[in-house]
């Protein structure tokens, strides 16, 4: 298998509403990756787009209109879609781009506006469900969240107020981005307990904030990699499952889809002790449990144990295992897409050291990148070392 | 391309303007069970990755990967979607194979276009928001503004787009799997209701139902599967500027890029003498020809003398679209490319029957991804 | 291919629509432009030196080397029928009563599409066209501030 | 990053921009309609909610009973064998107190979506992951007293009312 590096990343603030369009977000991530890493478009072989449902953004085939500004002028240029777990997915597309041996240098940009959608981003989801069979009787994203949370709590007995210790760490941590929507350095679990229920046991401020933004990352092959920097990323591992799309014959209580992509990626990576070998850890975070779940999925904690990386310590800043260094989902905002790749950028400057802030300290080696989508039904996995 | 990648099953299901006894979902599992058959694999067992191509909006359902694998026996595999045409879709799982991640994938492609009540809204909802779409405009219009300009850069007449559909829906007469075969006049289409001008309306591919399922194979196991793979030698896909604005309206740059990129990797230098059999964009008429030049087959506005002299007929020099392409078969949106495949499968194994191209041994498959983008790809397939 | 039958007495179809409604801002180029063109009745462009193009409507950066464009430039109103067409159907794909022509004016290496206002039998690729806007204080800072492009004598 | 980088794009609106005209900008509403052809297996579902059955299937490869039917296992990959009549009762296998609509609207009275387990078909056990849930709402019932685990029963809309759709069942309530 041929090597592939990240070599430079970028992005844009995370914001609730952006002046800018889909086009000049795109395009605003895209330049910045390339100035990190001292390139311009006459080195980009291939260009790969994220960007999650097109009721967003609200253009139809949505790829081929910001493709002017994710740099697809003459370029081949593809989009993947895994629903929210494109963000992770876009880095193995622009992957393979390059381990196939077909391209070199790949523009991975991932990008979200989620407020074109009026009044309320919320209701595109609507459309999710089965348009025969669930449709008709009007459900919203928050119910399968808080179906899927209750069933959660209830099979492993876990408190709401522990759980809130999640929404309070990442927004905690956020607090040292620059882009970030929700950083709060003092919020507290009874703030996250005293915010309005939504769909209970879905609170405000369990949910991650719907945001605009891109991110964007360069890829190289190790040749090429090797010769642009001293400081490459290596992706080590890929994995990606989608489960069945008939949720309610499954058990929510476990995310069986993100096992199967942790295993892959682990594989790949040739790791057999995921919490050993793993340093740092962006777990998926759209809803506080939802990085619990994935803690599990990605076989970081034991089943319905998750919580206890949060209760002893082990998942802050300077933890054994720091999770969502970055402020996660929770903090830093939710642009659907952009948020998963977010996720990878984030490792690519811790990995390098250049957190700023935000740095896990003792010059940590290996991080694990995971986003989650679809229905209940898709885990997508990146490992990145150095 | 040094690792090859091959076909090594195909099915389908549909391809008639209606499916009515099928959801999509059954369409989708029908394809499945042939290409499997055809392939000898199981797909819980066997296959690795699955790929499929679909829009959201096309389908009425936001994030449709929901809904790709049960009916493809990929529940619980590794599925994604590539929001492109079919050939994207092909070239994803050439890449995924060639990466060492995958020895076996399976691409999808299907239309349900009949179930589309307001397919041109929806179309609608593709042009730029700000600059565009306050015109309330039929997205048409875009191929109209394109055939004008092609028209009047090239040189190349309104019966020459008009000989593309009397050959196309022609040919379309002896393939079972066309639904729209007819033996029209050039007349008949030349003076046929008016679209967006000088663009007619029998010179516009109609829909149809359809989903093509493909097994794709790395060179040890296509090997081991079957006796006559069908090798993907090179593919190649490209954009260009996406606004209405600043592309190109008579030449298409994108696709000759594409086409370059298919080329050196296939080791082709002469496409004329070294294609056997072509099937490319026909979404409207005059695409066929625009396109052929752009693939290089002829110089710029040459393609339509060429087509009056018979030279792209079923027993020409190099026949184009023998299936009868979009126009004969029917246009299957985001599958089309896929449906182009398929035929070139059957062309390369024999298979074709009455539409049989002698002796075929490489084939081009072209697609774009229709009004308003600037997107395109190209394979070249042989046996 | 399935065991299972369909049951006669089955509704065909299940009919549903794809609820979706959107507010568009125009962006850091969008904003300035449609405000040149409400404003002061103008038809920006934004140049790219490194490529040299100049992008109508202008811009925020160059689609070819993703720079930010700065300079930004009066293209004036007339510019030159690139391609245009005869449209005889609508947005939802009915039959119009009255055809509606359409074209690209192009400025810079750009143009604008827009609705052409003329004989299309007069009309003929190359010659200059003049937007028509409308006026001052009926322009809302759209496309539509335009009201027509008409060909033009010097 | 974030060191060399000194300052991030993003220009952040509030809605007041937008009432007090400082942006401007473009609505515009997608008109998508459809009509999905049922086919077999959902065609029956429909028909079969009609009559006041709910119908699964069952795969004769790996023996579970599913619903809503289909005509193909995901698991094994066999066609379905055949369509089950379900009893329309069944268990809470999860449940929420939902606040507010599908657009985002604040209701006082909780909506309260559930999964339930329909008595009759696969149940999840150490060996299976597998179990016939549908989606669909609780009703009749005080929000403070449902809990996993709590048997339900279909409420049906009056035969001559129903037109084969999941509708046509009302809600869940609780088997006292």
């Amino acid at each position: 298998m041929r090597k592939v590096a990240v070599i430079g990343a970028g992005m844009t603030r995370f914001v609730r509403r952006a002046l800018e369009t889909p086009k000049e977000l795109s395009w605003e991530a895209a330049r910045m990756a390339l100035e990190s890493c001292e390139l311009t478009m006459d080195d980009i072989d291939a260009v790969c787009f994220g960007t999650a449902p097109d009721a967003f953004d609200g253009v139809h085939m949505n790829g081929e209109y910001a493709s002017d500004g994710a740099g697809g002028w003459r370029k081949p240029f593809m989009r993947s879609y895994v629903g929210g777990g494109t963000g992770v997915f876009v880095p193995i597309q622009g992957w393979y781009h390059v381990a196939s041996g077909m391209f070199d240098v790949v523009l991975v940009v991932a990008e979200e506006k989620m407020s074109s959608y009026y009044p309320h981003a919320q209701a595109a989801f609507l459309t999710i469900f089965d348009h025969t069979t669930e449709r008709p009787l009007g459900p919203n994203l928050l119910w399968i969240f808080a179906l899927e949370m209750n069933r959660y709590m209830s099979t492993y007995g876990l408190k709401k107020e522990d759980i809130a210790r999640v929404a309070v760490l990442h927004k905690r941590n956020a607090a040292a981005h620059p882009c970030a929507l929700l950083g709060d350095a003092n919020i507290t679990v009874e703030d996250v307990l005293n915010s309005e229920v939504l769909a209970w046991p879905v609170q405000r401020l369990d949910v991650s904030p719907v945001s605009d933004g891109a991110v964007a990352i360069v890829l190289a092959a190790e040749h090429v990699a090797k010769r642009l920097t001293d400081k490459p990323v290596w992706i080590e591992g890929v994995g990606w499952h989608l489960d069945t799309a008939y949720w309610t014959n499954r058990d929510l209580v476990y995310p069986r889809y993100v096992e199967y992509a942790a295993r892959m990626a682990y594989e790949m990576a040739g790791i057999k002790e995921p919490r050993k070998e793993i340093h740092i850890a962006e777990p998926y975070d759209p809803f506080d449990y939802k990085a619990l779940h994935h803690l599990e999925g990605l076989q970081l904690a034991p089943r319905g144990r998750a919580i206890e990386l949060y209760l002893d310590g082990t998942a802050e800043r300077d933890g054994d295992l720091p999770i969502c260094p970055s402020g996660g989902l929770l903090g830093v905002g939710n642009p659907i897409a952009a948020a998963g790749l977010m996720k990878i950028a984030e490792l690519f400057w811790q990995l390098r050291g250049e957190a700023g802030e935000r740095q896990v300290p003792g010059n940590p080696r290996r991080g694990v990148a995971q986003a989650w989508g679809d229905l209940m039904q898709v885990g997508t996995v990146v490992v990145m070392g150095r | 391309m040094s690792d090859r990648v091959a076909i090594v099953g195909v099915g389908w299901s549909g391809f008639r303007p209606k499916t009515p006894d099928l959801s999509y979902k059954e369409l989708m599992y029908e394809a499945a069970v042939r290409a499997y058959a055809d392939a000898g694999v199981d797909p819980r067992r066997d296959v690795d990755s699955f790929v499929t191509v679909a829009e959201d909006f096309i389908e009425g359902t936001s994030i449709f990967d929901e809904y790709v694998p049960d009916q493809l026996g990929a529940a619980l595999k590794p599925v994604h979607t590539i929001t492109g045409d079919g050939l994207h879709g092909l070239a994803t799982g050439v890449m995924l194979i060639r990466s060492g991640i995958a020895r076996v994938v399976v691409v999808e492609g299907h239309s349900k276009a009949s179930n589309l009540l307001t397919p041109d809204t929806i179309l609608a909802y593709a042009q730029d928001p700000v600059l565009n779409r306050p015109l309330r405009l039929n997205t048409h219009f875009v191929a109209g503004m394109e055939m004008h300009r092609y028209l009047y850069e090239s040189g190349t007449t309104r019966e020459q787009c008009a000989a593309v559909v009397v050959k196309n829906r022609r040919n379309a007469l002896r393939n079972p799997l066309a639904a729209y075969g007819a033996d029209l006049s050039l007349e008949e289409v030349l003076f046929g209701p008016p679209l967006a001008w000088p663009l007619g309306k029998r010179e516009t591919a109609a829909t149809t139902d359809g989903a093509i399922v493909m097994v794709l194979a790395a060179e040890e196991v296509a090997r081991a599967l079957r006796q006559d793979p069908i090798w993907i030698r090179g593919i190649g896909w490209c954009n260009d500027s996406p606004s209405l604005e600043s592309r190109e309206w008579g030449n298409l740059p994108y696709l000759q890029e594409a086409a370059q990129r298919a080329y050196q990797q296939a080791g082709l230098r002469d496409p004329w003498n070294e294609v056997d059999v072509a099937e490319i964009d026909d979404t409207y008429a005059y695409k066929e020809l625009q396109t052929l030049e752009a693939l290089g087959f002829c110089g710029y506005g040459e393609a339509g003398s060429l087509l009056e002299s018979g030279a792209f007929d079923l027993d020409g020099e190099l026949p184009v679209n023998p299936s009868g392409g979009s126009l004969g078969v029917g246009h299957m949106l985001d599958a089309t490319g896929l449906m182009r495949t398929l035929e070139a499968v059957f062309q390369l194994r024999g298979e074709a029957g009455a539409h049989q191209v002698a002796g075929a041994e490489v084939a081009l498959v072209q697609s774009w991804r229709g009004v308003p983008t600037t997107s395109g790809a190209v394979a070249i397939l042989s046996n | 291919m399935t065991f299972l039958e369909r049951d006669p007495l089955a509704p065909q179809a299940w009919f549903g629509n794809l609820p979706a409604a959107h507010r568009y801002t125009y962006g850091l180029a969008g904003e300035r432009f449609f405000r040149a063109l409400k404003d002061e009745g103008k038809i920006l462009g934004s140049y790219c030196p490194k490529c040299d193009r100049t992008y109508v409507p202008a811009t925020a950066f160059c689609e070819r080397c993703l720079g930010e464009l700065t300079d930004w430039r009066d293209m004036g109103l007339v510019g030159e029928l690139h391609t245009f067409t005869v449209l005889y159907v609508d947005v939802e794909g009915r039959p119009l009563e009255t055809p509606q022509i359409v074209g690209l004016v192009s400025f810079g290496d750009g143009g604008i599409v827009h609705f052409l206002h003329a004989d299309p039998e007069s009309l003929v690729i190359g010659m200059p066209m003049r937007a028509v806007l409308k006026p001052p204080h009926e322009r809302q800072g759209s496309i539509l501030d335009i009201q027509y492009f008409e060909p033009f004598q010097a | 990053m974030t060191v060399r980088f000194k300052q991030f794009p993003g220009v952040s609106l509030s809605e007041e921009d937008f009432r007090q005209g400082k942006v401007l900008y473009q609505m515009d509403e997608l008109k998508a309609e459809y009509a999905w052809d049922s086919g077999i297996a959902i065609g029956a579902y429909l028909a079969g909610l009609k009559r006041g059955v709910i119908l699964g299937v069952r795969c004769s490869h790996c023996h579970k009973v599913v619903v809503p039917p289909r005509t193909v296992c995901e698991w094994c990959f066999r066609p379905m064998e055949e369509y089950v009549e379900l009893p329309d009762t069944g268990t809470v296998n999860t449940f929420s107190l939902c606040y507010i609509t599908w657009d985002m609207r604040r209701i006082s009275e909780p909506e309260i979506p559930a999964v339930i387990h329909l008595d009759g078909t696969s149940e999840l056990g150490p060996s299976s992951v597998i179990m016939g849930g549908i989606l669909h709402k609780l009703g009749e019932v005080d929000p403070k007293e449902v809990h996993i685990g709590m048997r339900v029963q279909a409420v049906w809309k009056p035969a001559a009312e129903r037109t084969g759709a999941i509708t046509d069942i009302l809600y869940f309530k609780p088997i006292r």
